[in-house]
C-alpha cells in the first residue's frame, strides 16, 4: 500500500458502489467559493442515488477541506488515490492548487474535474477542465463594455498564474476588439488595502475597468473603490458568481459591475429559477447556504457529465470512462441549468473542455441582478489555436496565451 | 589546568591561553596586575566614576569601601567589561583591555561574582560547577575538581539541587564557588557576604584567605561589613562620589575621621 | 498583634516550615535569627500571603488572615520588605514611593518628608528608573516605600543587607523611632548581630524550618549567647 | 506624478492601519509579556459584534461599533481568567483536586503562543461554523472627497482621527492614572505588588480586558471597509507585530511612532511602486529597524536622550 | 542504584562508555529500559510500511527534522526563532532550483547539499545579523518572524515569468512543480529515492511495495537525533544551555556567547535546510505556504507540545501533531485540534514528553522514591 506511482485501477469497480472524491475548500482563503462547490457536488450526489445510482451503483464519497492550502491538497490528494481509491477526483478551486496536484494526478492515471473558471489552456490526457476559460469570459464582457463604454481598460489582477494568464488574455481580447491596456496591477491574495490601487486607477483614468481579482481577502477592493468614490463600470470574471459580493456588501458598492460568467445564481433560465429548479433544489437541501456559485453549477453538472460517460462505458475503470468522456457527452438544461430552454452545452472530447452558455450579468445600484446578453461560447484557444487533441496525441500541458500573441508578452 | 592540554585541543570557546594563578604563585609578586587610567563612567548625566586610578598587583587582596552609590559596582563592571567606559583605559598584565568583550577579559583571568547572586536556577548545582570546571579540565581531574568546589561552597549534599531553590544565603555560597572554580588571576568579588551567617561568612573569609595564600588570586572584594573587611584585608581603597578618597592600612583608614563621616558613622 | 498558631508552609510540594508558634505584641520590635536557609524569609513570606500555609492559623489584629491574600493583608495594615531588594526596576523612584502609599487612604503627606529625610538620596534620585539604583540604594528605597503606607505591621527581611555601616546604624535608631513614635510594631529578620542587639526587644531562633527558641532581653544583650544561634 | 494630496491621506490611512492594529497587542504583549496569537481574532470578535449590531439589531453605527470594542474586552477578561491566568479553572481544580492545574501563561512566551494559537483556530473556525464563510457587510459612511482628479473615502481619514484618540486616552491611562501605575507594578514583579496591597489579579483581568477591547474596536472601527470572513483578523496580524517591536519598550509612545514611521514607508512606497512594493518596504525597513535599534525606536530614543545628558 | 560516579569509567563496559556519549542531565532517557524501548520503537518503524501508509509517514519524519531543529536552537540554546520555516523554504527553494537547473543524479545530489547549505548559509546572515548586531529575545523571535513573512511576501508574488532563475520558474503562489525525482549518487553510481518502489515479499505478511525515500528519512531522522543528543550532552551542549539559562552569567565564565548564538542558529538552520530539502523532494512541489505564518507557528507548537527542553518530544509532537492535522475530519477537526493544543499547554507546561517521563519515572520507582536519582544505573556524572 506504500508504493506511490502504481497505476490504481485497482478500484472498487467489481463492488455495487463507486467512489468519488471531492476535496473542496470549507475554510481559509477560498472557503466563501469552495464551500458551495461541495455542496454542488452533494446535491448532484444525492439526486443520482436516490434515482437508482450509476449504473446500478451507489456512489459513496471520499470528502475533506483541503483549507485552501496546496500542500495539504497534495496530501489529500495522494490519500483519495492511494487509500481511498476514488474512481474520479473533484478537486480544488484555484489554479495554483490544480497546477500543484496535476502531476499526482498524472502520475497516478486518475481521472480528475477541474470545476473552477480559470485563465485555460490545460491539455491534459486525465484533467476534465470544465470551467469555463478566460477567453470564455472575458470574450462575452469585454468587447461588451469596449462597446459600450469606451476603449481604454485598466487590469487589475490576483497575483498568481490566474491573474497574470488572464491579465494577457485581456491584453490579446484588448488588441481583437481595437482596445488598449493603459495599466495593469497584480496584487498579492494577502492583499486587502487598495487605497493606492484605486488613486492609480484615478490617475489612469480608463473607460473601465477589468477584475480579476480573488479570494476573500480581494473582496475588500469592491467596498473601498466604492467608498472612495470611484465609479467607473467594471468588467469582471471573477466577482459575483463566486463570491457573491452583491449580497454580501451593502449597495451600492457593485453598482456597474459587469461579470462574464457560464452561472450564477441569477441566470434566468427555467431550469435554473423556475419551481423545482436547480436553485430550488440546492435550498432545499441546505436551506442555511447563503448563494449558489457558478463553480457550484460546473460540479454539478460535471457529477451528471461522469454518471452518463460511466454508464457508456458500462464501467467505472478509468480509461474506459475517459474514453467515453472523450466520445463528447452532451447535457441539456435540466442537468446543467446554465443553458436555456433547448439548447444544450458540450464536453469536447479533443480538449477536455466544455463549450459554454455564456452570461454578462450586470447589478444596478440597488445589486440587482440583470442578464445583458448571452449566449454560446466555444473553448477555441485549445481546440483552434495551439491544436490540443488528446485523443490522438495524449498530453499533459498548459499551454499559455503568450506562446501565441505578440500583444500578449 | 590540565597539563596534557594543548594548544590544538584548546575548547574553541573557552579561555585558558594563559598562565595559571598557581604558576604565578610561585613567581614574582609585586607587578601591578591590574591598572585603571582615568577610568569615567558615565549615566545620562550622572558620573558613576570620575577619573578613578586605580591598581591592584599580581596575588594582591584589595577591599573596595564606600558609601552606597559610590560607585563600587559600577568600577567592578567596568573591569569586567559589563559597562563600556565613558572614558580612560584599563590595563592588565600590561595590555590595553578596554576594549574586549566580556568573555575576551575572562579568559585572560578575570573573573567576578554579580552583586545579585545569578546563577542558573534550573539547573542543579553540579551543572553550574562544571560549566567553569569545564573548560580547562576532563575526565576524572574535572569530577574531582567539580566535587572540591561544590565542597568548598559548602554544598555538598546539594549537587542535584536546583540552583534556584537553594536560599539566598546559598545562592551566594554557589556564586562564590563558581566563580572561584575559574582559577582566575584575578577574581571580583562584589558583596560576597550580604546575608550569610556569621558562620558562612567566616568560612568564607577563609576561603578567600586559602585561595590568595595557596593558588595566588588577586581579590577585589566590596564588602559594606568591616569587621569581614579587617579578617582578610590589609590594604583598603575608599570610594566615594566616583572617586578614589583615601587608600591604605585598615588601621588606617578605619580610623580617619573623614571616612568615619561618610561611611562609617557612630562611635569611632 | 500578630500569632501564628502551628503554622506549616509549603513550596510546591518541599515542606518548609513546620509548626510555627510565634506572636508579636503591639508596638514591639522582634527579631528572627538563624542560620542560612532555615526558612526566615519563608516564614516572613506566610506572614505577607505570599506563600499559603498548609496547616496552622494566623491571626492579625484578633482576626483571622489565614487565607486572606497577600494584598488584603497589605491593605489591613501589614508591611513587607523583601529580602533582595525587590524594587520595580522600570518604575521611578518616586513611582516606587507612591506605590506604597496607595495602599492606603489613611497614609500621611508627611511621611514622604521623613522618608526623604532619612534617605536624601531618593529626593535627589526621584525621576530615575529603580532598577538602575546601586545596591544600597535599592535597600534604601524598598524601605521608604514600606514606611510611606504608614503600616501598622512592619515586616523587615535583613534590612541591613548591603548598607553602608553609617546607615545601618542610622536605620536601626529610625525603626526605634518609627517604632516609639507611630507605634509601628515591627518583625524583623537580620544577620547582622549589632542590629539585632540595637532593635530587638525580643528574638525568635529559628532552625530547620521552626522556632526553636526565644530569647529575651537580657539573653539579646549578651553578645556570646546570640553568636551561638548564628554560629556554625 | 506623485500627487502630494494623495500621497498626506495613504499615510494617515498606513498610520491609522498600523496603529489600530496593534493597540491591542500592544497593550497584552508590551505590558503583559504574552504573545496573543488570537490577537486577529479578537479583532474578528469585534468586527462580527459591530457589524451583527447594524444588522440585525439596527444599532446606530457608532453604537455597535461601541458594543464591538466592549464585547471583545469582555472576552478577552474570560479569556484572561479561563487560560492565561488559568484563575477559574484552578479555584475550582483547588477545590476538587486540592491543586492547580494550570501555571499561568504570564511570562511563558512561547506557550502564551501555542495556547493562543490554539484559542485562535477555535475561534476562526467557531465564528466559521455559526455565521458561515462570510457576513453581510456594512456599507462605508461618510462618503468620499474629491480633490482633481482623484478621490478619497472621508471615513478613512475619520480613522486616522480616532487612532490619534485612541492612542493618547491609553497613553494616558497607564503612565498618568494609579492604575496605570499598579498595572505595570504588577507586570514587573507580582509577589512585591501584592505586598503592595495590589490586587494583582484584577490587574491582569483588567488590563488584558483593555488591551482586549482595544483590539475588538479596531475590528468593529475596520468592519465597514474589510471582507467580513472569519479569518479577517490574519491580515492585521503582521503589522501588529511588526509595530509593537519596532516601537520598543514605552507601549503606547511606541505604537504611535512606529507607526507613524512604517506608516510613512508604506505609503510613499505604496504610493511609488505598488502595492506589493510598499508591503515589502515596510517589512525590509522593520527587520533594519530592528537590527540597528535593538530596543526599538523609544529604546533609542532614551539613549539618545541620555546621550545628550552626559555631553551636557 | 549503581551510583557510578565514584567508581568512574574506567570500568564501564563498551556499551556503557557508547551510550554515555548520548546521556547526561539535558535529555530523558538514560535507562537501559529507555534504550530497549528506543530500539523497538525504531524497529517498528522500520516495519511500519508492511502495515501502513508509510507515504504519509514519511513526510511526517521530515517534520519533525524541522521540530528537531527548532528545539536545537530555541529549546537548548534559548533563541526562540520564529524563522526555522524560512531555513526550511530557502533549502526547499534551492533544491528545487538546482535541480531543475542540472537534471542528472549528479546535480540533484549536489542540489540536496546546496540545499542544507543554502539553509545553513541563510541562517548565518540572519544570525550574524542579529547577534552580532546586538539583537536578543523576543526581538529576535521577532525579527525572524518578520523575516518569514517577507520571503512570503516576496515568494507569493514571483508568478510572473520573469522570476526565474535558470529554467527554474520560482511560480509566486503556484510553487514550483516541476522538481525532480530525488535522486543520489553520480552517473550511473545513483539510486532514485522517489517514486521507486522497492517490492518486498515477507513470509507471514505477504507482498508490498516499499519505499526507498521513506527509508532513507528514517536513517536520517535516527541518525540526526541519536548525533544532536550527543551534542547537547557534550561540554558545547552544556554551554548552550548554559546561554539558554543566562547569557549574561555565561560570557562571565569566559564563552563567547554571540559565537555560540551563531553557530547553533547556523547549525539549526542547515538541519532545517536539510528537512526543506526532504520536503520538496517527496512533494516534487514546493510553495510560499511554507512560509506563511501558519507553517512558521507550526514548530513552535511541536517543541512546545513535545517539551521544549526533549529532543525527543520534539519528535514525537511533530508526528502526533501532524498526523492529526492532516486525519481530523470534519467542521469540527480545527476547533477539536486548537482545543487539544490550548489544553495540553495549560496542563502539561513542561510538555508531554517529559511528563510521559516523570510518569514512568515515578511508576517504576514506586511513590516516595520518585524524588531521588531520576533513573535507575543512570550514571550521576557524564563526561568525557
Ligand atoms: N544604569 C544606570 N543609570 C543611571 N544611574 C546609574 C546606573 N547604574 C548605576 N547608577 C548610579 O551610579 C551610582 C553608582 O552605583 P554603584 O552600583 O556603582 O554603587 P555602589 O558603590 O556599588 O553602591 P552599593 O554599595 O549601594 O552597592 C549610583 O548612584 C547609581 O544610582
Ligand atoms: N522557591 C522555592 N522552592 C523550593 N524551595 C525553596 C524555595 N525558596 C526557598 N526554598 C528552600 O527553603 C528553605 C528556606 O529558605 P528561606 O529563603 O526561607 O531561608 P532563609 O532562612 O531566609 O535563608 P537566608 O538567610 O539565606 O535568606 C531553603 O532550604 C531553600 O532551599
Ligand atoms: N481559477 C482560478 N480562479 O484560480
Ligand atoms: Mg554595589
Ligand atoms: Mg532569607
Amino acid at each position: 500500500s506504500a508504493g506511490e506511482g502504481g497505476t490504481s485501477t485497482d478500484t472498487a469497480s467489481s463492488t455495487d458502489t463507486l467512489k468519488i472524491g471531492v476535496l473542496e475548500d470549507q475554510s481559509g482563503n477560498f472557503a466563501l467559493v469552495g464551500d458551495p462547490k461541495a455542496k454542488a457536488s452533494m446535491l448532484a450526489i444525492e439526486e443520482i442515488n436516490a434515482n437508482g445510482g450509476i449504473d446500478g451503483k451507489q456512489i459513496e464519497t471520499f470528502q475533506r477541506d483541503p483549507q485552501s492550502d496546496n500542500q495539504r491538497y497534495q496530501e489529500l490528494t495522494r490519500t483519495a488515490i492511494n487509500e481511498e481509491n476514488v474512481d474520479a477526483l473533484w478537486a480544488g478551486y484555484s489554479s495554483a492548487t490544480r497546477e500543484a496536484i496535476r502531476p499526482i494526478i498524472d502520475r497516478n492515471e486518475q481521472l480528475y474535474f477541474y470545476t473552477t473558471q480559470y485563465e485555460g489552456g490545460v491539455c491534459d490526457e486525465f484533467t476534465f477542465a470544465v470551467g469555463p476559460t478566460a477567453r470564455q469570459q472575458l470574450g462575452i464582457v469585454l468587447p461588451y463594455l469596449v462597446e459600450e463604454f469606451g476603449p481604454d481598460i485598466y487590469t487589475i489582477a490576483a497575483d498568481y498564474n490566474f491573474g497574470q494568464l488572464s491579465a494577457d488574455w485581456v491584453k490579446v481580447l484588448a488588441n481583437e476588439n481595437d482596445a488598449n491596456v493603459l495599466g495593469e496591477e497584480f496584487i498579492p491574495l494577502s492583499e486587502s488595502s487598495f487605497g493606492s490601487t484605486i488613486n492609480r486607477i484615478q490617475e489612469a483614468d480608463p473607460d473601465f475597468v477589468m477584475s480579476m481579482l480573488v479570494g476573500a481577502n480581494h473582496t475588500s477592493f469592491y467596498e473601498q473603490k466604492a467608498s472612495a468614490g470611484l465609479d467607473i463600470p467594471i468588467g469582471t470574471s471573477t466577482a459575483m458568481a463566486q463570491g457573491y459580493e452583491h449580497r454580501r456588501l451593502d449597495p451600492p458598492a457593485m453598482a456597474n459591475i459587469y461579470a462574464g460568467v457560464n452561472y450564477m445564481e441569477e441566470v434566468p433560465t427555467e431550469s435554473n429559477t423556475g419551481d423545482g429548479g436547480f436553485v430550488d433544489r440546492y435550498f432545499e437541501m441546505y436551506p442555511d447556504a447563503p448563494y449558489l456559485n457558478e463553480e457550484a453549477e460546473t460540479n454539478y453538472f460535471s457529477t451528471y457529465m461522469y454518471k452518463k460517460a460511466v454508464e457508456q462505458a458500462g464501467t467505472t475503470e478509468q480509461p474506459e470512462v475517459i474514453d467515453a468522456l472523450e466520445s463528447g457527452i452532451e447535457l441539456g438544461t435540466e442537468e446543467a441549468p446554465e443553458a436555456p430552454e433547448g439548447e444544450t452545452i458540450r464536453l469536447d472530447g479533443a480538449t477536455h473542455h466544455v463549450d459554454h452558455h455564456m452570461w454578462i450579468m450586470r447589478a444596478d445600484e440597488e445589486h440587482n441582478i440583470e442578464a445583458v446578453e448571452n449566449r454560446q461560447i466555444p473553448e477555441t484557444f485549445l481546440s483552434e489555436t495551439a491544436g490540443c487533441n488528446l485523443p490522438e496525441n495524449p498530453e499533459q500541458t498548459q499551454y499559455t496565451p503568450v506562446d501565441y500573441y505578440e500583444e500578449a508578452e | 589546568m590540565s597539563d596534557t592540554e594543548t594548544e590544538s585541543d584548546i575548547d574553541p570557546l573557552g579561555p585558558n591561553v594563559r598562565q595559571t594563578a598557581a604558576e604565578l604563585a610561585t613567581g614574582d609578586r609585586t607587578e601591578t596586575l591590574l591598572q585603571t587610567d582615568g577610568l569615567v563612567k558615565q549615566f545620562g548625566g550622572f558620573t558613576a566614576t570620575d577619573d578613578v586610578d586605580f591598581s591592584v598587583a599580581e596575588g594582591e587582596l584589595r577591599c573596595l569601601i564606600g558609601p552606597n552609590g559610590a560607585g563600587k559596582s559600577t568600577l567592578l563592571n567596568l573591569i569586567t567589561g559589563t559597562y563600556e567606559a565613558s572614558d580612560g583605559s584599563i590595563y592588565y598584565n600590561g595590555h590595553d583591555i578596554t576594549d574586549l568583550e566580556p568573555h575576551e577579559r575572562v579568559s585572560r583571568g578575570i573573573s567576578m561574582k554579580f552583586q545579585v547572586p545569578s546563577v542558573y536556577g534550573d539547573l542543579s548545582v553540579r551543572e553550574n560547577v562544571r560549566l567553569p570546571v569545564q573548560q580547562f579540565a576532563d575526565g576524572e581531574e574535572r569530577r574531582r575538581l567539580v566535587a572540591e568546589a561544590i565542597g568548598a561552597a559548602g554544598l555538598t549534599g546539594y549537587e542535584d539541587v536546583e540552583a534556584g531553590q537553594l536560599s539566598h544565603g546559598q545562592q551566594q555560597q554557589l556564586e562564590i564557588g563558581m566563580a572561584a572554580a575559574l582559577e582566575p588571576d584575578l577574581l571580583l568579588l562584589d558583596e560576597p557576604v550580604a546575608g550569610l551567617d556569621v558562620g558562612e561568612r567566616e568560612a568564607i573569609a577563609e576561603r578567600i584567605r586559602r585561595l590568595n595564600e595557596e593558588k595566588g588570586i588577586a581579590f577585589i572584594v566590596i564588602e559594606h561589613d568591616t569587621d569581614f573587611v579587617a579578617s582578610i584585608a590589609e590594604e583598603v581603597t575608599v570610594l566615594h562620589n566616583g572617586e578614589v578618597f583615601r587608600e591604605g592600612a585598615i588601621a588606617e583608614i578605619e580610623s580617619d575621621p573623614e571616612v568615619q563621616r561618610i561611611y562609617l558613622g557612630g562611635e569611632s | 498583634m500578630l500569632e501564628l498558631d502551628d503554622v506549616s508552609a509549603a513550596y510546591d510540594t518541599t515542606p518548609i516550615l513546620r509548626d510555627v508558634d510565634l506572636s508579636v505584641e503591639e508596638g514591639e520590635i522582634v527579631g528572627v535569627m538563624g542560620k542560612n536557609g532555615v526558612g526566615k524569609t519563608t516564614l516572613l513570606k506566610t506572614v505577607m500571603g505570599l506563600l499559603e500555609s498548609s496547616e496552622g492559623t494566623i491571626r492579625y489584629d484578633g482576626v483571622d488572615v489565614t487565607h486572606a491574600s497577600a494584598d488584603e493583608r497589605a491593605r489591613a495594615g501589614i508591611g513587607y520588605i523583601p529580602q533582595g531588594r525587590d524594587v520595580f526596576p522600570k518604575l521611578t523612584v518616586e513611582q516606587n514611593i507612591k506605590m506604597g502609599e496607595t495602599i492606603r487612604s489613611d497614609s500621611d503627606e508627611t511621611l514622604y518628608d521623613q522618608i526623604y529625610d532619612y534617605f536624601p538620596v531618593l529626593e535627589e534620585r526621584a525621576s530615575q528608573e529603580a532598577g538602575t539604583l546601586s545596591g544600597g540604594q535599592q535597600q534604601m528605597l524598598a524601605i521608604g516605600r514600606a514606611l510611606v503606607s504608614n503600616p501598622d505591621l512592619l515586616l523587615l527581611d535583613e534590612p541591613s543587607e548591603g548598607i553602608q555601616p553609617s546607615i545601618v546604624d542610622q536605620i536601626s535608631q529610625d525603626m526605634q523611632t518609627i517604632n516609639a513614635d507611630l507605634g509601628t510594631t515591627i518583625l524583623f529578620v537580620e544577620q547582622n548581630l549589632g542590629v539585632i542587639r540595637e532593635m530587638a526587644d525580643r528574638c525568635y531562633a529559628m532552625e530547620r524550618g521552626t522556632v526553636v527558641d526565644e530569647l529575651g532581653p537580657s539573653t539579646i544583650a549578651d553578645e556570646d549567647a546570640i553568636a551561638e544561634y548564628l554560629a556554625v | 506624478m506623485v500627487n502630494g494630496i494623495n500621497l498626506a491621506l495613504q499615510f494617515l490611512d498606513s498610520f491609522a492601519f498600523i496603529v489600530l492594529a496593534a493597540a491591542g497587542l500592544a497593550i497584552i504583549f508590551g505590558i503583559m509579556g504574552v504573545i496573543n496569537l488570537a490577537h486577529g481574532e479578537f479583532i474578528l470578535i469585534g468586527a462580527y459584534t459591530a457589524t451583527l449590531a447594524v444588522t440585525q439589531l439596527g444599532l446606530p453605527l457608532v453604537v455597535a461599533m461601541l458594543v464591538g470594542g466592549l464585547v471583545t474586552g469582555l472576552f478577552g477578561i474570560l479569556t484572561e481568567r479561563v487560560i492565561i491566568s488559568g484563575a477559574w479553572p484552578n479555584y475550582v481544580s483547588q477545590r476538587t483536586l486540592g491543586r492547580d492545574i494550570i501555571e499561568p501563561l504570564y511570562d511563558r512566551l512561547a506557550d502564551s503562543m501555542v495556547a493562543t494559537f490554539g484559542l485562535s483556530l477555535i475561534l476562526t473556525q467557531g465564528a466559521r461554523i455559526r455565521f458561515g464563510n462570510s457576513i453581510d457587510q456594512i456599507a462605508t459612511p461618510f462618503g468620499a472627497i474629491s480633490y482633481g482628479e482623484f478621490s478619497y473615502s472621508s471615513y478613512r481619514i475619520v480613522l486616522a482621527g480616532v487612532s490619534i484618540g485612541l492612542l493618547l486616552v491609553t497613553y494616558y491611562l497607564f503612565t498618568r492614572t494609579d492604575f496605570g501605575m499598579r498595572a505595570r507594578a504588577t507586570i514587573q514583579d507580582k509577589q512585591t505588588a501584592q505586598a503592595m496591597g495590589v490586587n494583582t489579579d484584577r490587574m491582569y483581568m483588567l488590563t488584558f480586558g483593555i488591551g482586549s477591547s482595544l483590539a475588538g474596536l479596531t475590528g468593529a472601527l475596520f468592519a465597514p471597509v474589510i471582507s467580513m470572513q472569519p479569518t479577517l483578523g490574519d491580515q492585521f496580524l503582521v503589522e501588529a507585530f511588526v509595530a509593537v517591536v519596532v516601537g520598543g519598550p514605552s507601549v503606547v509612545l511606541g505604537t504611535a511612532l512606529s507607526g507613524g514611521v512604517l506608516g510613512a514607508i508604506l505609503a510613499t512606497f505604496s504610493n511609488l511602486y505598488g502595492t506589493f512594493i510598499g508591503r515589502i518596504a515596510l517589512l525590509v525597513a522593520a527587520l533594519i529597524a530592528l537590527r540597528f535599534l535593538p530596543n526599538g525606536i523609544t529604546g533609542f530614543i532614551d539613549q539618545l536622550r541620555k546621550r545628550r545628558q552626559e555631553s551636557d | 542504584m549503581a551510583r557510578n560516579s565514584a567508581n568512574g569509567e574506567a570500568n564501564r563496559s563498551l556499551p556503557g562508555r557508547l551510550r554515555s556519549r548520548f546521556e547526561g542531565p539535558n535529555t530523558i532517557g538514560e535507562s537501559r529500559g529507555f534504550w530497549g524501548g528506543f530500539a523497538a520503537a525504531v524497529a517498528a518503524l522500520a516495519v511500519y510500511p508492511a502495515f501502513g501508509d508509510s507515504s504519509q509517514l514519511s513526510l511526517f519524519m521530515v517534520l519533525a527534522l524541522l521540530g528537531l531543529s527548532l528545539s536545537v536552537v530555541w529549546g537548548y540554546s534559548g533563541v526562540l526563532s520564529f524563522g526555522q520555516v524560512v531555513f526550511f523554504g530557502i533549502g526547499a527553494y534551492t533544491f528545487g532550483v538546482v535541480s531543475i537547473n542540472f537534471a542528472t543524479p549528479g546535480g540533484i545530489t549536489a542540489a540536496v547539499v546546496a540545499g542544507i547549505v543554502g539553509g545553513g548559509l541563510s541562517a548565518a546572515i540572519l544570525g550574524y545579523f542579529m547577534f552580532y548586531g546586538g539583537v536578543r529575545d523576543v526581538y529576535v523571535t521577532i525579527i525572524t518572524l518578520v523575516s518569514t513573512i517577507v520571503l512570503h511576501t516576496f515568494m507569493a508574488q514571483t508568478a510572473g515569468s520573469e522570476w526565474a532563475i535558470g529554467e527554474a520558474a520560482l511560480g509566486g503562489f503556484n510553487g514550483m512543480p516541476d522538481i525532480p525525482l530525488l535522486t543520489l549518487g553520480v552517473g550511473g553510481l545513483s539510486y532514485q529515492f522517489i517514486y521507486n518502489p522497492f517490492p518486498m515479499r515477507v513470509i507471514g505478511i505477504g507482498a508490498f511495495e516499499i519505499s526507498p525515500f521513506y527509508y532513507l528519512v528514517l536513517v536520517l531522522l535516527v541518525g540526526t537525533y541519536l548525533a544532536l543528543r550527543a551534542l547537547v550532552n557534550s561540554d558545547y551542549g552544556r554551554v548552550m544551555v548554559a546561554v539558554r539559562e543566562d547569557e549574561d552569567r555565561t560570557e562571565m565564565f569566559g564563552y563567547n556567547v554571540t559565537r555560540v548564538k551563531f553557530v547553533v542558529f547556523t547549525l539549526g538552520g542547515a538541519l532545517a535546510g536539510l528537512s526543506g530539502v526532504l520536503y520538496a523532494a517527496r512533494n516534487v512541489y514546493i510553495d510560499p505556504t511554507v512560509f506563511s505564518l501558519l507553517f512558521a507557528t507550526l514548530p513552535v507548537i511541536w517543541v512546545s507540545i513535545g517539551g521544549r527542553k526533549s529532543l525527543l518530544g520534539a519528535v514525537v509532537a511533530t508526528l502526533a501533531i501532524e498526523y492529526l492535522r492532516i486525519s481530523m475530519a470534519g467542521e469540527l477537526a480545527l476547533v477539536l485540534l486548537g482545543t487539544l493544543l490550548l489544553v495540553t499547554i495549560l496542563v502539561l507546561p513542561s510538555g508531554l514528553v517529559p511528563w510521559l517521563h516523570e510518569q514512568i519515572v515515578a511508576t517504576r520507582l514506586g511513590p516516595g522514591e520518585a524524588g531521588g536519582a531520576d533513573t535507575p544505573d543512570a550514571p550521576s556524572e557524564v563526561s568525557d
